[in-house]
């Protein structure tokens, strides 16, 4: 049951990432930015597969909520029209194909040869509760670096979005 | 007071003066003036009082007193600020500063008026310093150190005037001739240092004479290499060139320093160090093709063709001072020559006869020259017999005492070097000729500017100089007659060491000390004599009617032309030095502007710059082809990393 | 607390107390630095008078200090003097004070001037007091970039840029180099450690074999050589000095630039002997084109400064000389030389940047006759150019003279020995009795002599005993080295006799005593 | 075949190449800036994985952190492509050649 929904979650999250990025019958980042909604959505199932209920939790809510409500507010905002197609860059094309599809290549042979899971089984329970023992206890100092990373961000958009930025 | 300590206090007193007048009376011309004479006026009393102190010893010939402190001393170098007291120290220490003194007084009549005037009398008190070091110098380097300092004071001297270009080159040009002596002379101690491990004369003269072959094959170079100091210093043939120039300078420098003292160094350093050219010749292997030739023939020849040339050329000057320049130049090659004949005594003897009378004839000249408002051409001279009385009289001491009559001081010393020479018929010859050629240009210089009538206004209303200026021509003149019964020669054998120098002691009266060169060695003192009459006659005959111009270069053709410009020297040098070290110094500028500068260190910013921009056609700016390039860079450097 | 701490410390202090005095009263701002580098200057020549009875510390240094820092890196801060920094230390204290008399000159942004000669004096005196080679680089690096700065910012002439730049590349390059050789003998030295002392003893235990020192050595001959302006790496020198404001050409040409020699002496030659004796004779080489060719670069110059640059190059000559010839007295000449020179380098500089400001140029074919318009500055102008050809009485000609004394008794074989030494000295002697003097009189012809310019009529003389005190204090250290030059023989000798005995001690280890590697056919 | 770990680092190794799919090619700021998101996304997946297989909860600290500096970083970055876009009036990458020398 598990693997099927696997293959459900793996194959759906692996299409909406390709029409993401590469949707042939669209342009429009507002197809982009809703296929990357989905894909989000298709991680947090399988985040849950691995028993991570709070991390596919916070993906759903951060990633899928607000991040992504984010993009698409900045589109309306910029009110960005389907991209147009300049001038077909056949090299630079081929060559970014090749490129990934070498970093593909390099990364699933890693992972092939390499037997990361031989001998692992899944065990660990990502419950709620150890998580948050972890960040308090352990991580308390990153935990509050990155709120003060947060602060800044918000200090930096709210600078950067003053009107008379020069 | 002991003999050390006098000589302590003379040392110190001129250098005293030269820095209390730089620092303090600088603005007070007089008050300058006067601390400076009574400088060297307490110095030549300290070195009367030392050298009767000295006598009172009874130190035996050979022996000297030294008093010394360490000034160096650096793994097997030791190097002391030594005074060495001894006969040979004590004659040329009276005779600087007595000569200094009368110069010095001249000085204040001669000089006087110049707005520079306490800045003369500071150089020349660091001159009577540095000279006195050199006297006094008990070992090489002390010498080298004052030989230096006594370069640089000529060099101040005759810059004395340094906005005139003419007296400005002359400084400079003495300056870097006598580096070029100096470049062979510090070789040459080190040459010895390095086989003896010491630089102290005494030690050296004992070192070198309980082993001659302790120099092993730098016997004779290090020799050779010590004489090119002298050969700068006291202007010997190639390095002669800077004296006559040095003429630009006053007078009264022209007097004490190029005339009496300084140049007559380098006769005193062959004297002091004579041990050293002793040495049986002994070359290295790359100078093999000198072996047999000694280092005294060296000096002996150069002194010798420095005679003869520089008595030519003074045949057909017509500055007062350059004859007289010239003039030194033959009677240095003289004394060199008896150094190189092995008789450093008679070198000596003549140095220090010399240093009376050849700084009587400049300050004669100088005297005439003040009363022509500087004048110095002969040919506008003449008549000045009655109107320079005094002057004139003097002058002719001088001249006479020059030219070697008896009982004239100058007679007994150049007969010494005749006697020495008499050895290598060659340079007896030679000498012959010289004392011939110096009897006809000085009578040719009396007579033509100082006799018969006056070719000039400014001669015919010549007044005679303040008295100042005539008490110490007086007395040099004094010196100039009478030096030669004084002992000089006994105490400078005395202090060289040499056999026989209490066996002269003794010479019967005055009236034998007169004659006794005939006796002594006759056959020098005749024909000495002879040449100087035939001289005599030569110059009567020509200039004895007082001619307008000079009636010489008609009858000798070029040959009198290449006399008047010096065989050419100058411009052989300026040549010389124009193909190599400008030549040179041309070449490296050129290689460090294009070359190492430019072909190198801009050719390497050139190469960086031009792959600077070829790589910048890279940065197209555009976001993605920097994240495909590092994307590409990043799957390149996986594949040869995991793969 | 070791003197030496406060003597690098006190203008770190001050550099770091001037950032906080407000930048319109210059007046503070200068008097800080004057009484500061005064303080430093009086300490260092206590330091000078009390170094003979001072109580010897570890590896024979004095005046020791040592606090541990980096002890996994083996990094300890560690300051001692022997007879070889010794001098360097008090002329360099020396010079920065008369370097912070001169700067009066500054009007443009003087606060962050001072700071920087502040923390250039301290990084100056703390590169030649250190013990520890991880801090001497730190300290020759902390210097340097003032330098760098104020030639940019203050600088002159139209090429000053130019010259920021060539004098930062090759300075930084040379630097780098140098690092790769300290680091190489570092890693292979084998005891992991930056203490200079600790180096020294095991390496003279157990030294490295013969193949590796010949391979580190160049490293840091070429590098330190970069440093110090070695031909035919000097071409950066007379346009950097040309172009640097008077304070920091008096500091670099005068102090900095000896690190190189020092470090050369004190680390490269005692710790690898062997490669010392492969390396010398290029050494020797390279050493006779900083002595005569640049002597006869010097010749052609028009331009003062370019003339004291390039004499300045070739002085350095003498201390290369000196260190290729590896005997006692060679050494000690060359550490004379080095300290005599940074007088006679500083206040060469402090004159001309004193010309440059009363005459608005240095072309000295258009100077003449200012010995009577500038009497004091012609003055001592002269004597200096004096000491430049080697007169005695200045610090210089005792220098020089023991390294041609020592260099005559040297057995370093050129060539294989087809060459002498001697032929060396001679062509040295050569070119300080004669090349010296033919341009350093030239000058003086040219600029004092002569009938004077219209155009120098309204040039006038440093007045009031402030503004001459700078070159008087050199001058007077010139001199006071060249009378009684035992004032620094005495505590040098014992010092370069250590580092010559390290030398002749050394035998290559005997398998590898046919090691390849000769780079001298 | 039984889902191993080497499925699910397939499954971010595929995601992670279409991230960077499209980051190169697409020239849209926004949606090149979906294709970052996407390769962070990527590695969450790997590292919760690794995290689950390898017993160590550390693993989805690290993701947690991750989303976190990711939710910074979006807004950061978004707003600078407004406040670029405000300039150019553009959010195209060919357009905003200005790092060019």
């Amino acid at each position: 049951m598990t693997d099927v929904l696997f293959y459900v979650f793996g194959g759906l999250a692996l299409a909406c990432a390709f029409m993401t990025v590469a949707n042939p019958f669209s342009r429009s980042p507002v197809a982009s930015a809703l296929f990357l909604v989905l894909t989000m959505v298709w991680l947090a199932g399988l985040f849950v597969l691995l028993h991570a209920f709070f991390i596919a939790a916070v993906q759903i809510l951060v990633y899928a909520g607000a991040v992504m409500v984010l993009f698409l507010f900045v589109i309306m905002l910029l009110d960005l029209k389907e991209e147009e197609r300049r001038h077909w860059n056949r090299f630079g094309v081929g060559a970014g194909f090749i490129t990934v599809g070498g970093l593909l290549a390099v990364l699933a042979t890693t992972i092939v040869r390499s037997h990361a899971g031989a001998g692992l089984t899944p065990e660990l329970e990502g419950t709620t509760h150890a998580l948050g023992l972890a960040l308090f206890q352990r991580y308390l100092l990153p935990f509050e670096a990155v709120s003060v990373l947060l602060l800044v961000g918000m200090l930096g958009v709210i600078l950067l979005s003053r009107r008379d930025l020069k | 007071m002991q003999p050390e300590t006098l000589a302590w206090i003379i040392l110190a007193l001129p250098l005293l003066s030269a820095a209390g007048i730089t620092l303090f009376t600088r603005r007070n011309a007089g008050l300058s003036a006067a601390v400076s004479v009574t400088a060297v006026a307490a110095a030549f009393v300290a070195s009367v009082l030392l050298v009767l102190s000295y006598r009172g010893l009874h130190i035996p010939a050979g022996e000297c007193l030294i008093a010394s402190v360490n000034w160096l001393n650096v793994g097997g170098l030791s190097v002391e600020l030594g005074l060495r007291l001894d006969s040979l120290s004590n004659v040329m220490l009276l005779g600087v500063t007595g000569v200094g003194l009368m110069i010095h007084i001249y000085s204040c009549g001669y000089m006087a008026g110049d707005p520079s005037y306490a800045r003369f009398f500071a150089s020349l008190s660091l001159f009577m310093f540095s000279m006195l070091g050199i006297v006094l110098a008990s070992n090489f380097v002390m010498m080298f150190v004052f030989w230096e300092l006594v370069g640089v004071s000529s060099y101040l001297l005759i810059g004395f005037w340094f906005e005139r270009p003419a007296a400005a080159d002359a400084a400079k040009k003495a300056f870097l001739t006598n580096r070029i002596g100096d470049f062979g002379f510090l070789l040459g101690i080190i040459a010895v240092w390095a086989s003896l491990g010491t630089v102290d004369f005494l030690d050296l003269q004992r070192a070198l004479a309980a082993d001659p072959q302790a120099l092993g094959a730098f016997a004779s170079l290090a020799g050779v290499l010590v004489f090119m100091g002298a050969m700068g210093k006291s202007a010997q043939f190639p390095l002669h060139v800077w004296l006559p120039d040095a003429m630009e300078g006053p007078t009264p420098v022209s007097a004490l320093i190029h005339a009496a003292t300084m140049v007559a160094a380098g006769v005193y350093m062959l004297a002091r160090s004579f041990f050293l050219f002793e040495l049986a010749p002994a070359w290295p292997e790359s100078l093999g093709f000198l072996s047999g030739i000694s280092a005294l023939d060296v000096i002996a020849w150069t002194g010798g063709i420095t005679s003869l040339m520089a008595a030519l050329m003074a045949v057909q000057q017509s500055d007062i001072k350059r004859i007289l320049a010239y003039s030194t130049l033959s009677q240095l090659g003289y004394m060199v020559m008896a150094v190189g004949c092995a008789r450093p005594e008679a070198g000596m003897y003549h140095l220090v006869t010399h240093a009376f009378f050849k700084a009587l004839l400049f300050l004669g000249a100088g005297s005439v020259i003040h009363a022509l408002h500087h004048e110095q051409d002969i040919w506008k001279m003449g008549g000045l017999r009655s109107r320079l009385p005094v002057t004139y009289w003097t002058f002719l001491v001088g001249t006479l005492a020059l030219c070697g009559v008896p009982p004239f001081s100058g007679f007994y010393s150049k007969d010494g070097i005749l006697a020495a020479a008499e050895t290598r018929p060659v340079l007896f010859g030679l000498a012959l000729v010289v004392a011939a050629l110096t009897t006809f240009y000085m009578f040719r210089l009396v007579l033509v500017a100082l006799r018969g009538e006056p070719r000039d206004a400014a001669a015919s209303h010549a007044h005679e100089s303040p008295s100042v200026m005539l008490w110490p021509l007086r007395f040099l003149a004094i010196a100039s007659v009478f030096a030669g019964f004084w002992g000089i020669d006994t105490a400078l054998k005395r202090g060289l060491g040499m056999a026989g120098a209490s066996g002269h002691e003794d010479h019967g009266g005055f009236l034998a000390g007169v004659f006794e060169p005939f006796g002594h060695a006759p056959l020098a003192a005749f024909l000495g004599l002879f040449a100087t009459g035939i001289g005599f006659a030569v110059a009567w005959t020509l200039y004895g009617s007082h001619p307008v111009r000079d009636p010489l270069p008609e009858r000798l053709g070029p040959l009198a032309r290449w006399m008047r410009d010096k065989f050419y020297f100058d411009e052989a040098y300026a040549w010389l030095i124009r193909c190599t070290h400008d030549a040179l110094a041309a070449v490296a500028d050129w290689v460090d502007r294009w070359i190492v500068a430019g072909m190198f260190v801009r050719g390497l910013a050139g190469a960086t710059d031009v792959a600077g921009r070829a790589l910048r056609l890279v940065l197209t700016g555009n976001l993605q082809t920097y994240a495909f390039l590092a994307a590409a860079g990043m799957v390149v450097a996986l594949w040869i990393v995991v793969l | 607390m070791s003197p030496l701490t406060w003597i690098l410390g006190l203008p770190l202090l001050a550099a770091a107390g001037l950032c906080l005095v407000p930048r319109t009263s210059k007046g503070v701002l200068r008097t800080v630095a004057v009484a500061v580098t005064a303080v430093v200057a009086w300490m260092a020549i206590d330091l000078l008078l009390g170094f003979a009875t001072a109580p010897v510390g570890r590896g024979g240094y004095r005046f020791v200090q040592q606090i541990p820092w980096v002890e996994s890196l083996g990094i300890s801060f560690f300051v001692g003097v022997d007879g070889i920094n010794l001098g360097l230390i008090v002329m360099g204290a020396i010079v920065a004070f008369a370097a912070a008399c001169v700067s009066w000159e500054i009007e443009d942004r003087t606060k962050e001037y001072y700071v920087l000669l502040m923390l250039m004096t301290g990084g100056i005196l703390g590169a030649f007091a250190s013990l520890d080679v991880f801090f001497l680089y730190f300290f020759h690096e902390l210097a340097l970039v003032p330098t760098f700065i104020m030639i940019g910012v203050w600088g002159r002439g139209e090429r000053r840029q130019s010259a920021a730049f060539q004098i930062t590349l090759y300075l930084t390059l040379g630097a780098l180099v140098a690092l790769i050789g300290l680091i190489a003998l570092y890693l292979q030295s084998g005891v992991r450690t930056f203490d200079l002392v600790t180096l020294t003893d095991t390496l003279a235990a157990n030294p490295m074999p013969a193949a590796r020192q010949y391979f580190i050595f160049p490293w840091l001959m070429f590098g330190l050589g970069i440093l110090v302006s070695l031909w035919p790496f000097h071409t950066w020198a007379p346009l950097g000095y040309g172009a640097a404001p008077t304070a920091t050409a008096m500091l670099h040409a005068g102090v900095l630039k000896k690190f190189g020699l020092y470090v050369l002496l004190k680390v490269a030659v005692p710790l690898l002997p062997e490669g010392a004796k492969e390396w010398l004779p290029l050494l020797a080489w390279m050493c006779l084109g900083n002595i005569l060719y640049c002597g006869w670069v010097a010749m052609r110059q028009r331009d003062l400064n370019q003339l004291i640059g390039n004499s300045s190059v070739a002085h350095v000559g003498f201390v290369f000389l000196g260190v290729a010839s590896l005997t006692t007295v060679g050494v000690t000449g060359a550490v004379m030389v080095m300290v005599a020179h940074g007088f006679l380098a500083a206040l060469s500089f402090a004159l001309s940047g004193f010309l440059y400001r009363q005459t608005g140029s240095l072309d000295m074919g258009r100077m003449g006759g200012l010995l009577k318009q500038l009497p004091f500055t012609g003055t001592v102008m002269v004597m200096a150019m004096m000491a430049g050809c080697g007169l005695p009485g200045f610090g210089n000609f005792v220098g020089e003279m023991l390294v041609l004394f020592g260099g005559w008794k040297s057995d370093l074989l050129i060539c294989g020995g087809w060459i002498s030494f001697r032929w060396f000295v001679a062509a040295a002697a050569w070119g300080a009795l004669i090349v010296a003097a033919v341009y350093m009189l030239r000058a003086v012809r040219e600029m004092f002599h002569g009938p004077i310019g219209e155009t120098w009529r309204k040039s006038n003389d440093p007045t009031g005993a402030w503004r001459r005190l700078p070159y008087v204090v050199l001058l007077v250290s010139l001199l006071a080295l060249g009378v009684a030059p035992r004032l620094l023989t005495d505590h040098i000798e014992p010092s370069a006799k250590l580092i010559v005995d390290a030398v002749e001690r050394s035998r290559p280890a005997p398998h590898l005593a046919t090691a390849p590697g000769h780079p001298i056919p | 075949m039984k889902v191993g770990l080497e499925h699910y680092l397939l499954i971010s190794a595929g995601l992670f190449s279409l991230g960077l799919l499209g980051v190169i090619l697409r020239r849209n700021l926004l949606v090149m800036y979906m294709g970052l998101e996407l390769m962070l996304n990527a590695a969450n997946l790997a590292l919760v994985a690794f995290s689950r297989y390898n017993k160590n909860l550390d693993g989805q600290l690290m993701v947690f952190f991750i989303i976190t500096v990711a939710a910074a970083e979006v807004s950061v970055g978004l707003a600078l492509i407004v406040a670029l876009y405000r300039r150019r009036q553009s959010a195209h990458v060919e357009d905003l050649t200005s790092l060019k020398f």
